[in-house]
């Protein structure tokens, strides 16, 4: 499935763009792209949560054509 | 129908007391966040924090937030509002506002909506340092 | 010295966030009490509320509130404001109004004054109701 | 002690008057000739504390010339 990756804070600038276009069946793939493409990111990726289309989504997730998925690092507005 | 307003704001924000007041309502809590000042122990000075949304998440979370409030407190008004972009010293980044008939459920929902917001609510804030360095906060603060 | 402002006041009050702001204060917590609409059970609607202070001693006392609130939080600014006279439905009689480093000493502070305020503080609020009657309220309302 | 007696809410309008003069060398002294002068008033009298010069005083307080004494019924700020 080709799903939109939205990447913010810390992992937008490890990644050092804001979105992804990859092809994943499941958000853990969506992970482990990721992973192989910023090593660098990994702990912080490892303590971030996934939305599906504005909601959290876990892991196992399945993908649709044109979800967006997006990477949400531990929060800290207020 | 509600009047709820919840919106992420890319501009300081301004509100009234007026947009709280109802013949219903015999009390008002509000609740503003505002950027501190605070040197670390290098000596740098905290010059300003930039807060970061994910814009249609976090406005969905924040509705959602209103919506369980409501559920809970008999909630005649509600006012959240949340900065993005780069807040100064002393500056709000953050607003919540209920009213309600009675005191203690105003202090009790405006406490759970600021507590939930900041643990739940899609927004990230990064410092911004006077030696030039910056900071995303990733998890509490010590 | 500290720049507390507390009042009684005749006329409606005005007050803005930035009198609160202050760059070691993340936190600001308001509460306004308001009149609330009222209908008795034989059917009588509460038009207003009409309030009267022993205001040196009123000042005093709020003074005295302040300075036991700024012993137990770290507070940076407060404003503690009561109107006398008449207060219609949905305006305010009360207004606390502190800012603190952190939001739990904030909410605490905001609560520990009002509570203190009504439960202490020489004012008397009378009910005006729709038919002509009044009553003054010298204890809790059930 | 020639005292000043400052009334409030209900007992002010009980009494017709916002305040009152009178000659008494306790604060229990100032009550009793409250009750005497305004027996309607007694059971709002019985609930109510008393002030002198601006601060709680309990009955037994003595009274100097030319103290304010100010009858406190129930509060009810807010």
């Amino acid at each position: 499935m080709a799903v939109r990756v939205r990447l913010f804070a810390a992992i937008r600038e490890a990644f050092g763009v804001d979105a992804l276009d990859l092809d994943a069946s499941t958000v853990e793939e969506v992970a482990e792209q990721l992973r192989r493409r910023c090593p660098s990111a990994e702990p912080l990726l490892a303590r971030s949560r996934f939305a599906v289309n504005r909601a959290f989504s876990p892991a196992q997730t399945p993908l649709l054509d044109q979800d967006e998925v997006a990477v949400i690092p531990p929060v800290s507005g207020g | 129908m509600n009047c709820d307003r919840i919106q992420i704001c890319p501009e300081p924000f301004s509100w009234a007391t007026g947009e709280l007041t109802d013949p219903a309502a015999g009390a008002l809590a509000v609740f503003l966040g505002c950027t501190r000042a605070e040197r670390a122990a290098d000596g740098r000075d905290l010059l300003a924090l930039q807060y970061e949304a994910y814009e249609p998440m976090a406005l969905r979370q924040m509705h959602d937030l209103a919506t369980a409030a409501r559920r809970r407190w008999p909630i005649a008004r509600l006012i959240m509002l949340h900065r993005v972009g780069r807040v100064e010293l002393g500056e709000p980044s953050v607003l919540i506002a209920v009213s309600t008939p009675h005191r203690n459920e105003a202090f009790e929902a405006c406490r759970w909506l600021i507590d939930s917001l900041k643990a739940e609510v899609a927004v990230w804030k990064k410092e911004i340092w006077s030696d030039g360095t910056e900071s995303w906060v990733h998890g509490e603060k010590p």
